[in-house]
C-alpha cells in the first residue's frame, strides 16, 4: 500500500494517476501480493490469491521459445481470448517462487501481454487467467534452458 | 535517480503495440557477491500504464522478472499522436514515471 | 584410420628423431617470402604481446611462453607433414598409462567432467586438475540426451559402440582403449596441432578424471553407447 | 480473436510451435528472433549521447569535439572504420582507445586510470554507454577500415599472427574457436574471423548487449573475455594486442554491414 501511495504522490504523472483511480479495476490498488509471489506451487499460488483450483483451456495462450539460449532472459507471453478475464499471470514451475508477474487487465488493453523472466532450469511455464467468475484457467508448455557457451 | 525507460507506441489498426524497456538491476536477492554475502533484493514490483491519463494497466512483478525489463501490450482504441505513460516502482520505492507518443 | 598405426613404428620414428628440439620445430613452420620483413615483424610481435598482457589470478604470463609444438602450430595452417610427424611421434611418447592399470573408471562421473567447462581461466581460483572440467560438451556431441553440444570436434556419440566394443576389458578392445587413452592424455600423438588440449600431458586432467571419461566413451553402460 | 492470435505471432513465434520435431538450432534461432524486438541495448544507447553532450571531468568539457576519425565531432559512420590510425596519437586506435584519448585530452580525465578501473566499474561504465551509442551511428553501415597507412597494414599483420598464436595451458588461440566454418561451441554459431563472416556477425556485432549478465559489452570487454576463456594471462584494456586484433577482424571483415549494438546470449 505504502509504495503505491508514495507512487502516487510524487510520480511525474500524478494528475494522471489520480484521474484514472476510479476506473481502475478494484483488485488493483490491493497491497503488492507477497504472498503469491512466495507460492513454491500451483496449489499455494492460487490459494494466496484466494481463487479456485485451474483447469487447462485451450483459450488461453502461454507463448514462449521451445529451447532459451540463456536462462537470463526468456521471452513470455499470456494472453486469452476468454471475456470476462481479470487477472492474467505468468509463472516457471520450477523456479525458487514460481510466479513472476501478475497483469491486470482493463476494457482498454487487449488481455495479451509479453514480458521476459528469468529461469533457473528447463521448466514447463504457465499463462494463467483468473477470471472475473474466480474461475481459473490455464495453458502451459515446456521450456529447456540449455548451457551457454564455453561454461566458464 | 533511475534511467529513462524506452517506450515505443505504434498503432495499427484500432489499437496501438506498446513496447517498453526500464532500467534496472531486477536483483533476486538469491545471489551472492565475490566475498560470499548475498546481494539483497532489489526489483521492480508494480508497474502501470495509461492511455492519455487513464490508467488502462497495472502488473505487479517478482524477482524472476528479467534485468533490464521488456515489457509489450496492446491498448484498444489508441491513435497516432495519443501519449502513453509508463510508470513502476520497485521494493525500495525507486520510481520512475515516462510518457511517449503513439506514432 | 590412424588407429592402426603400429605404436613400434611410432616409436622407431621417436628415437630417430629425439635430437631434434624445439628451435627445428619452430624453423620447420616460419617459411615465408620475407625473411627480413618477418624477422622485424617477429621482433614487433613478441614485443606487443609482452606489452599487451599482465598477470591476473592463476594467469600468469608465462602462459605466453610457447613450448615447441605451440610455436609450430601457430601459422594459421596445417603443419608440413614431416613437422606433423615429429609432433606426432614426440606427442605420443609423452603419453603414460595408468599407473594402476586401470582404464575405465565411472562414467557417471565421466558425464559430470564432460559437461564442466571449467578450469585454468583467471577466474578460477585454482590451477589443480581437481578444479578443472573436461570441456568435453563445448566441442563434441556426446549423448543423446544432452542438445547443447559443439561441434568443433567429431561427435562421439556411440563411441565405443560403434567401434565394436562390447567388453573393454577384452583383449579385442585393447587397441581401441590405447588410443583413446592416448587421444585424451595428449591429442597431438594421433593429430598434430589438434585444437582438442592435452589433458594428461598439460596435466589439466588426473588419471582419475581421465579414467572417468574413458568410462563415458567406452563403458557399454555409458548414456554415450545407448 | 483473430486479432489476439496475430498479435501473438507478431512476437516472431510463428506457427512453428505447433511443430513436433525441430532442431536445437532451429529452437535457438526462434529464440534469438524473439529477443531481437526490444534489445535493451536502447537504454545504454540513450545514456551514451547524453555522456556524449555532457560537460564533463576537471576541464568541464563535452566529448563533442572529439575526432574519431572523420574529424572533430563527427560520429556517424566513425565506427565501421575503427581501428585505424590517428596522427596527432601517432598510433592506431580502436575506439575505446580513442575515447580514452578524448577524455583525457578534452575533459581532462585520467586515461590510464580509466584503462586500469574494472568493468562495470565508474568511468568504464561510461566507456560502455559511448560505444553503445557511437557504434549504433553507424548502424547499417558497411565494415570499411582503412588500411592506407603503413601502421595500419602492420597492425593487421600483428592481429593476424595474434589470432593464430596457441599458447596457455589448453593451447588454444583465436582461431581454435574462430578459424573455421560452421562450428559451434555448445549452441552458440562461431564466426569465422578469417574472412567476412557476413552482416551483422562478428565483428559488426559488437559492442552487444549481452543477456547472461544484462550487461552492454563493448569489442574491448568481449576480447577481455576470450582472453579469459583462451586461459591466456590479462590484456590491458585498449593494450595493443586488442587494438591489432581489431583491425584483424574489421578489416576482413569488410563489406559486412553492422547491426551494433546487437543482442547476444
Amino acid at each position: 500500500m505504502q509504495t503505491r501511495r508514495e507512487m502516487l504522490s510524487r510520480s511525474a504523472g500524478v494528475a494522471a494517476m489520480l484521474a484514472g483511480m476510479g476506473l481502475l479495476p478494484s483488485v488493483a490498488q490491493a497491497a503488492y501480493a507477497q504472498a503469491a509471489f512466495d507460492a513454491k506451487t500451483m496449489a499455494d499460488l492460487v490459494k494466496s490469491l484466494g481463487v479456485s483450483a485451474p483447469a487447462e483451456n485451450k483459450a488461453v495462450t502461454i507463448t514462449g521459445p521451445d529451447i532459451a539460449e540463456n536462462g537470463a532472459v526468456v521471452p513470455l507471453g499470456c494472453s486469452t481470448t476468454l471475456p470476462g478475464v481479470k487477472r492474467l499471470l505468468i509463472a516457471v514451475e520450477k523456479n525458487p517462487s514460481m510466479l513472476c508477474a501478475l497483469f491486470d487487465v482493463t476494457d482498454a488493453v487487449e488481455a495479451n501481454f509479453n514480458t521476459r523472466v528469468k529461469m533457473g532450469q528447463s521448466s514447463n511455464v504457465f499463462a494463467i487467467a483468473i477470471m472475473n467468475d474466480g474461475k481459473v484457467f490455464f495453458a502451459q508448455k515446456e521450456v529447456k534452458v540449455t548451457l551457454g557457451g564455453c561454461g566458464g | 535517480m533511475a534511467d529513462p525507460m524506452r517506450i515505443r507506441a505504434q498503432a495499427a489498426g484500432d489499437k496501438a503495440t506498446v513496447r517498453v524497456l526500464m532500467s534496472h538491476e531486477m536483483e533476486t536477492g538469491q545471489r551472492k557477491d565475490a566475498s560470499g554475502k548475498v546481494i539483497p533484493a532489489w526489483f521492480i514490483q508494480e508497474v502501470s500504464a495509461a492511455h492519455n491519463g487513464k490508467v488502462v494497466m497495472t502488473a505487479q512483478w517478482g524477482p524472476s522478472v528479467s534485468k533490464n525489463p521488456f515489457l509489450q501490450f496492446n491498448v484498444k482504441g489508441a491513435k497516432a499522436g495519443d501519449k502513453v505513460s509508463v510508470s513502476w516502482v520497485d521494493n525500495k520505492g525507486d520510481k520512475r514515471t515516462d510518457e511517449a507518443t503513439v506514432s | 584410420m590412424k588407429v592402426n598405426v603400429n605404436a613400434n613404428a611410432k616409436k622407431a620414428t621417436l628415437i630417430a628423431l629425439a635430437g631434434l628440439g624445439a628451435a627445428a620445430l619452430v624453423a620447420g613452420c616460419a617459411t615465408t617470402a620475407d625473411p627480413a620483413g618477418s624477422q622485424a615483424l617477429d621482433a614487433s610481435f613478441k614485443a606487443m604481446m609482452q606489452a599487451s598482457f599482465r598477470d591476473e589470478g592463476i594467469a600468469k604470463v608465462d602462459r605466453l611462453q610457447q613450448d615447441a609444438g605451440q610455436a609450430a602450430c601457430s601459422s594459421g595452417a596445417a603443419p608440413a607433414e614431416a613437422t606433423a610427424k615429429r609432433i606426432e611421434a614426440e606427442s605420443l611418447a609423452t603419453v603414460k598409462p595408468p599407473s594402476d592399470g586401470k582404464y575405465l573408471g565411472d562414467w557417471k562421473e565421466g558425464e559430470k567432467l564432460a559437461q564442466s567447462g571449467r578450469g585454468m581461466t583467471w577466474t578460477d581460483k585454482s590451477a589443480a586438475s581437481s578444479a578443472n572440467g573436461g570441456n568435453c560438451y563445448n566441442c563434441h556431441q556426446l549423448t543423446k540426451a544432452e542438445i547443447s553440444f559443439g561441434t568443433i570436434g567429431p561427435s562421439l556419440y556411440n563411441y565405443g559402440k560403434l567401434r565394436g566394443v562390447t567388453d573393454p576389458a577384452s583383449p579385442a578392445a585393447k587397441p581401441m582403449i590405447d588410443y583413446t587413452w592416448g587421444k585424451l592424455y595428449n591429442a597431438w600423438a594421433y593429430n598434430a596441432c589438434s585444437n582438442m588440449p592435452r589433458f594428461g600431458h598439460k596435466g589439466l586432467l588426473d588419471e582419475k578424471q581421465m579414467q572417468h571419461l574413458m568410462a563415458l566413451l567406452l563403458d557399454p553402460k555409458s548414456a554415450v553407447n545407448q | 480473436m483473430k486479432r489476439i492470435f496475430l498479435g501473438m505471432l507478431g512476437v516472431a513465434l510463428g506457427l512453428s510451435v505447433q511443430a513436433q520435431t525441430k532442431s536445437a538450432a532451429d529452437g535457438i534461432a526462434e529464440y534469438r528472433k524473439m529477443l531481437e524486438d526490444g534489445n535493451p541495448a536502447e537504454l545504454f544507447e540513450a545514456k551514451g549521447e547524453d555522456l556524449w553532450k555532457k560537460k564533463r571531468g576537471p576541464k568541464n568539457a563535452s566529448l563533442e569535439q572529439c575526432d574519431l576519425g572523420k574529424g572533430p565531432g563527427v560520429v556517424k559512420g566513425a565506427w565501421v572504420e575503427l581501428p585505424r590510425w590517428f596522427a596527432d596519437t601517432r598510433r592506431v586506435q580502436d575506439l575505446e582507445s580513442r575515447l580514452l584519448t578524448c577524455m583525457e585530452t578534452l575533459q581532462g580525465l585520467n586515461a590510464a586510470e580509466i584503462a586500469r578501473t574494472p568493468f562495470g566499474k565508474g568511468e568504464q561504465v561510461t566507456m560502455e554507454a559511448l560505444a553503445a551509442w557511437i557504434s549504433a551511428e553507424s548502424r547499417g553501415m558497411k565494415m570499411a577500415l582503412p588500411q592506407a597507412h603503413a601502421e595500419e597494414q602492420r597492425m593487421y599483420q600483428l592481429g593476424q599472427r595474434a589470432f593464430f598464436f596457441r599458447g596457455g595451458p589448453m593451447d588454444f588461440a583465436c582461431s581454435t574457436c574462430h578459424g573455421e566454418k560452421d562450428k559451434r561451441i555448445r549452441l552458440q554459431d562461431l564466426p569465422d574471423l578469417r574472412s567476412n563472416p557476413g552482416d551483422g556477425i562478428g565483428f559488426a556485432a559488437w559492442p552487444a548487449y549481452r543477456v547472461s549478465s544484462g550487461e552492454m559489452w563493448s569489442m574491448q570487454r568481449r576480447l577481455n573475455d576470450c582472453y579469459r576463456q583462451q586461459r591466456f594471462p590479462y590484456p590491458g584494456y585498449a593494450s595493443d594486442v586488442t587494438i591489432a586484433l581489431g583491425v584483424y577482424m574489421g578489416v576482413n571483415a569488410k563489406g559486412a554491414a553492422s547491426i551494433a549494438p546487437a543482442i547476444k546470449r
